[in-house]
């Protein structure tokens, strides 16, 4: 059987989605027979290759480097996952929606509840810019697969892998599987 | 008061005409205008003239409120459109022979000639502030002759027989919802007017009652006869001070001639009416918002059943009509079910008040048969759109649909405008010309829903909110076409599952531009 | 009292004579979603997660509060009703911010548990992000109202079973909001006994207990029935 | 038939300590209406129309005196849009947004004058002057579209014209 070409991405997220798909544990060694990881945090990539399999996408789209992997991601890719609630939802990543434009916000937090001489950030070409709002990853591109959870529990994320390794249908249902939070 | 009573101050008052009249609209659309000015100016204009066989009166809507103030002038039949306080004296002068300054309208055209007035018989030719002049138009005689001759259950068979529906927008038949109410057991009833006329491009009933308020009391009291209520309630809304106002008067005279009140022509039979004035809630035109907010309470609907007639207000029958729907009563007692039957469409009875408006050369209102066609309404009689074509024409208000001009020829009653997706409503008719976007008309409608849901269902509540969004998102260009769909099934799932008749209603702007339309939206998706 | 036969979901079933549908659906261990529901509580038809399909009626009735009739035969959960519910808990997600993860009620909350219900895997709808206040002026209670899905269980039962009507709507349609007295800060509500009925009544992370875990916010919703009976059977 | 009611006695606490005229003549309609809690509207209403505005002070008097549940009294008060919790401004421009004047062209109205005035439609200016206000449909829509200025239903208006209206009331001001 060939080897699916599997991909995780980091997006905007506390990477606890990533620390739960390490909880897989000792499992990891029976995924690593079946798959290659060709991207992800985990491995030095520089660049988001082609013909990629699957990616566990976590994380919300909240900056403009975001929105430029998650569309070469999407272009890249057969099976897109949203992996956990901030990609599924904004979750944590869009608290900040509420508080208005990234600006004002920006200007709150480093300037008026500065402690001591606030002054905004000023990085260009370092720090990317900030998108109007957080968005859920399939208000950009097309989600094939929805796996929600903060994190979602390393056997959810082994029922899924398992599913999309046996190939068919994926169907995710019940407590176990779509539980958010 | 009795019969003879009645018969003298009509015979009193007839006497009292002089035999030039010169009619002055003082309803809203008028008085706007100027009205008042025009009026005070010709009575001064005669008494210059030391004219004592012209009489100068105030009446109500004459119809052609675009082209107001309106003047006519009696029996020689003239009207004066667009007067001046300072045509006054050339109108008067003009009785001689002179020259008037002010435009003349032409009575015979289709606007005029096309109607047929039952609801609006005195409207524009009784003075509306003065009981005595809807006295002498017969008006009460039918009361007396219902609370005299008949039994309730005779009323209501008549009713029943005239097939007369509902006026304030499904189309409900009038003499079962009587017959109900009648049946249901309580120590009290009560009958409710509805007029909380919210419909946008809708003054049917505003003026119905600037016009001829007693014609709406009695009818009201025809109906506490024959299901037993000595109570009434006037629901109207506060936008309509005017309305209130002579609704207000009307109701002091009626009881200082003994026609409401306790013992009315000795009959044994009481009936008190109040006002209750709304505070601007489109919701609480739905009947169980209503009577919430009778009771003083939110405006918030309630599933039905047990519907009003049985478990209304204070959880006691009530029967609840519309403005027009009692309006129409009068005029069924005294001319006899079969009159009424006589007129009108197949499954749909009578007469329906309309008001037509926006792109159009006549704006007004109008009172036609049921069955004839958007087109005669709206060609002939509204002289069709000043410019351009006629794209389409909205019914029914928020809860209604746009007709597109391909389906001109449908007639209008209940189940023909249903049948093409929108509804009778209470009688707004709203004419777009191809100068109007159908998506803006749809984000129109569905902002005005939004406002006005009461947010007690989720449907309602959540979904208007995330349509408005998603044609917002249409209009900028930044959907997709499976947003369209998505649109569409959002569109269903809140027709089919909100609590009252505003969330079940708010998809229909949308569903029908989408349908007649298509092409619009269209345009603005991606991909 | 007499009884009354039907049919739900080809089911022949029992009930009683002015019984609900809703009830003598859960009396068979049939499972029709509810929301604004609470038992002790009158029922007010608004969540319309209980619709049901009844044979002959055009229109989709709520289960809470339509009566059993003879012969009726009822449908609860067609393609139609779970596509509807679907998106109905989806309204609601996107509506207000629930953000299960960071929420006292996660794992007792009954709007997760409906959309676990529902297969709720994601919303389809764009979230509105609303601004919503937070309320911990009551030194044993607050209200977040981020996760208030206005189902007025507090309402009701502040009204109904403690009997002060500390809690009231304010505003309509999308800007409504749960309300103590003239809208002040709960602490400052005069009438508010400090019952914690509303906590009770609760179904989101909404009104919650000041101080407690995640894990202590277990509620015993069956505490308002056990009061509302004990007191009408005056024990 | 003369009917006898018994009514409820005023409570004490009721009567408003400061002593303005305004509450006597609240206190009336309230009597007029047997201090029942249905009347609670029409009370408003009256509220309203003797002080501007609603006031908690005053939204807690009315429900004192009808003994009605404060929150009862605030959820209906904030139902309807005719009630305003806050204060209006001077003189008051109402641009009817029903369907006949918006489709002759509403929305242009109501934007000269959010630019004339600086305001969003439901604002006041800053200095007190005037409340920029819409309306669901007067009514009046023979004559769209149409604008209230100060209660004076006016037809057939034009941005220019309303413009010309604001900008001679805000000037005036100066």
């Amino acid at each position: 059987m060939e080897r699916l070409r599997l991909a995780t991405i980091w997006l905007g997220g506390c990477s606890g989605c990533h620390m739960s798909f390490l909880d897989l544990d000792e499992w990891l060694f029976e995924l690593a027979q079946h798959i290659d990881l060709v991207y992800s945090p985990l491995a030095d990539v520089k660049e988001y290759p082609e013909h990629v399999d699957v990616a566990l996408v976590e994380g919300a789209v909240a900056n403009e480097d975001n929105l430029h992997l998650i569309r070469q991601v999407r272009e890249r890719t057969r099976l897109l996952v949203a992996f956990g609630d901030c990609a599924v939802t904004g979750n944590v990543t869009a608290l900040r929606n509420p508080l208005g434009a990234p600006e004002a916000l920006l200007h709150t937090i480093y300037v008026e509840r500065a402690e001591i001489a606030g002054r905004m950030p000023h990085a260009p070409g370092i720090v990317p810019r900030l998108l109007d709002k957080v968005y859920p990853v399939h208000k950009i591109v097309p989600v094939d697969v929805y796996l929600p959870g903060c994190p979602p529990p390393a056997p959810r994320i082994r029922a899924l892998l398992e599913q999309i390794i046996a190939g068919g249908d994926i169907r995710l249902t019940g407590r176990d599987m779509i539980k958010f939070g | 008061m009795d019969l003879s009573e009645l018969l003298a101050i009509a015979e009193h008052e007839n006497a009292m005409r002089r035999p030039i009249c010169i009619r002055c609209c003082t309803a809203l659309g008028c008085q706007s205008a100027g009205a008042l000015s025009v009026k005070q100016r010709l009575e001064e204009a005669v008494a210059e003239v030391d004219r004592t066989d012209i009489e100068v009166l105030g009446v109500g809507c004459m119809g052609l409120c675009g082209h107001g103030p309106l003047v006519r002038v009696d029996p020689v039949g003239i009207l004066y459109e667009h007067v001046r306080a300072a045509d006054a004296p050339s109108i008067i002068a003009a009785l001689d022979g002179g020259e008037a300054t002010a435009p003349q309208g032409d009575l015979q055209h289709p606007f005029f000639t096309l109607q047929k007035r039952i609801v609006l018989e005195n409207s524009g030719i009784i003075d509306p502030e003065r009981i005595e002049s809807y006295i002498a138009a017969g008006g009460y005689q039918a009361l007396y002759h219902v609370l005299h001759e008949m039994t309730p259950a005779e009323v209501i068979d008549v009713v029943t027989r005239s097939g007369l529906r509902g006026r304030g927008g499904a189309g409900y038949p009038t003499g079962l919802k009587w017959a109900t109410v009648a049946k249901s057991h309580g120590d009290r009833k009560y009958v409710v007017c509805n007029a909380d006329e919210g419909d946008p491009g809708a003054f049917m009933d505003r003026s119905i009652i600037e016009s001829d308020p007693h014609k709406v009391l009695e009818g009201m009291a025809i109906a506490a006869y024959a299901v037993g209520a000595d109570q009434g309630y006037v629901y109207v809304r506060a936008e309509y001070p005017l309305a209130i106002q002579r609704l207000q008067r009307a109701i002091a005279q009626a009881r200082r001639f003994g026609l409401l009140g306790a013992q009315i022509f000795d009959a044994g039979f009481t009936f008190r009416i109040d006002i209750r004035v709304g505070a601007g809630a489109f919701v609480c035109g739905e009947e169980t918002a209503l009577m919430a907010s009778i009771e003083g309470r939110r405006g918030t609907p309630r599933p039905r059943p047990p519907y009003p007639a049985e478990s209304g207000l204070w959880g006691r029958p009530t029967l609840v009509n519309n403005v027009e729907t009692f309006a129409n009563i009068p005029p069924i007692i005294r001319n006899g079910a079969e009159w009424f039957a006589s007129i009108g469409a197949e499954t749909s009875k009578g007469t329906k008040v309309f008001a037509l408006t926006g792109k159009i050369r006549h704006t007004g209102l109008i009172e036609v048969p049921m069955g004839v066609t958007l087109r005669q309404i709206v060609e002939d009689m509204g002289g069709g759109v000043p410019e351009g074509r006629v794209k389409a024409v909205q019914t029914g208000g928020p809860s209604g649909g746009c007709i597109p001009a391909a389906l001109l020829d449908t007639p209008v009653d209940y189940e023909s405008l249903q049948r093409v997706g929108s509804i009778m409503g209470s009688g707004g008719m709203v004419v777009m010309d191809d100068s109007t976007n159908m998506v803006d008309v749809a984000r129109f409608y569905m902002e005005f829903c939004k406002d006005e849901s009461c947010g007690k269902c989720i449907p309602c509540r959540a979904g208007t909110a995330q349509m408005l969004h998603m044609l917002d998102l249409i209009r900028s260009g930044q959907a997709t076409a499976a947003d369209l769909a998505r649109l569409e099934q959002l569109c269903m799932m809140v027709k089919e599952t909100s609590l009252c008749g505003l969330g079940q209603s708010a998809p229909n702007p949308v569903l029908s531009t989408m349908k007649y339309f298509r092409e619009e939206y269209e345009a603005l998706v991606r991909g | 009292m007499a009884a009354r036969t039907f049919t739900i979901n080809d089911q022949l079933i029992s009930a009683r004579e002015g019984e609900t549908i809703l009830q003598a659906a859960r009396e068979h261990g049939i499972f029709i979603p509810t929301l604004c529901y609470l038992d002790g509580v009158s029922a007010v038809g608004a969540c319309r997660l209980c619709l049901v399909e009844i044979e002959g009626s055009r229109m989709l009735r709520p289960a809470c509060v339509t009566p059993v009739v003879e012969e009726m035969v009822v449908r609860t959960d067609t393609e139609r009703l779970r596509e509807y519910r679907r998106m109905i808990i989806e309204l609601l997600f996107a509506e207000r911010n629930h953000i299960c993860a960071v929420c006292v009620a996660n794992g007792h909350c009954e709007l997760q548990d409906l959309a676990i219900a529902v297969g709720m895997d994601h919303v389809r709808f764009d979230y509105a992000f609303p601004r919503c206040d937070v309320d911990i002026s009551h030194p044993l209670f607050g209200i977040d109202h981020n996760r208030c899905v206005l189902c007025t269980r507090c309402v009701r039962v502040c009204d109904e079973v403690e009997g002060v009507h500390t809690w009231d709507v304010a505003g309509r349609g999308a800007d409504a909001r749960v309300i103590t007295d003239m809208r002040q800060p709960w602490g400052e509500a005069r009438t508010c006994t400090s019952c914690g009925k509303c906590v009770l009544a609760c179904p989101t992370g909404a009104i919650f207990r000041r101080g407690a875990t995640v894990g202590e916010m277990e509620r015993d919703r069956n505490k308002i029935a056990y009061i509302v009976a004990a007191r009408e059977q005056r024990w | 038939m003369a009917v006898t009611r018994s009514q409820p006695p005023v409570p004490e606490q009721a009567l408003h300590p400061s002593g303005d005229n305004r509450f006597k003549l609240l206190e009336a309609t309230m009597k007029k209406h047997q201090y029942r809690p249905d009347a609670l509207i029409e009370v408003l209403h009256r509220a309203q129309e003797l002080f501007g505005y609603l006031s908690t002070d005053l939204l807690f008097y009315i429900a004192n005196s009808l003994r009605l549940p404060p929150s009862r009294v605030y959820g209906v008060a904030t139902f309807y849009h005719f009630f305003s919790l806050a204060p209006k401004g001077e003189h008051s421009c109402v641009v009817c947004l029903g369907t006949a004047c918006y489709v002759r062209g509403a929305a242009a109205i109501l934007a000269a004058a959010e630019q004339t005035l600086g305001v969003k439609a439901g604002h006041t200016t800053p200095d007190g002057r005037l409340s920029l206000e819409t309306a669901r449909c007067l009514g009046a829509c023979g004559i769209a579209p149409t604008v209230v200025f100060d209660g004076t239903v006016t037809g057939h208006q034009t941005p220019e014209q309303v413009q010309v209206w604001l900008e001679r009331l805000v000037k005036r001001g100066e």
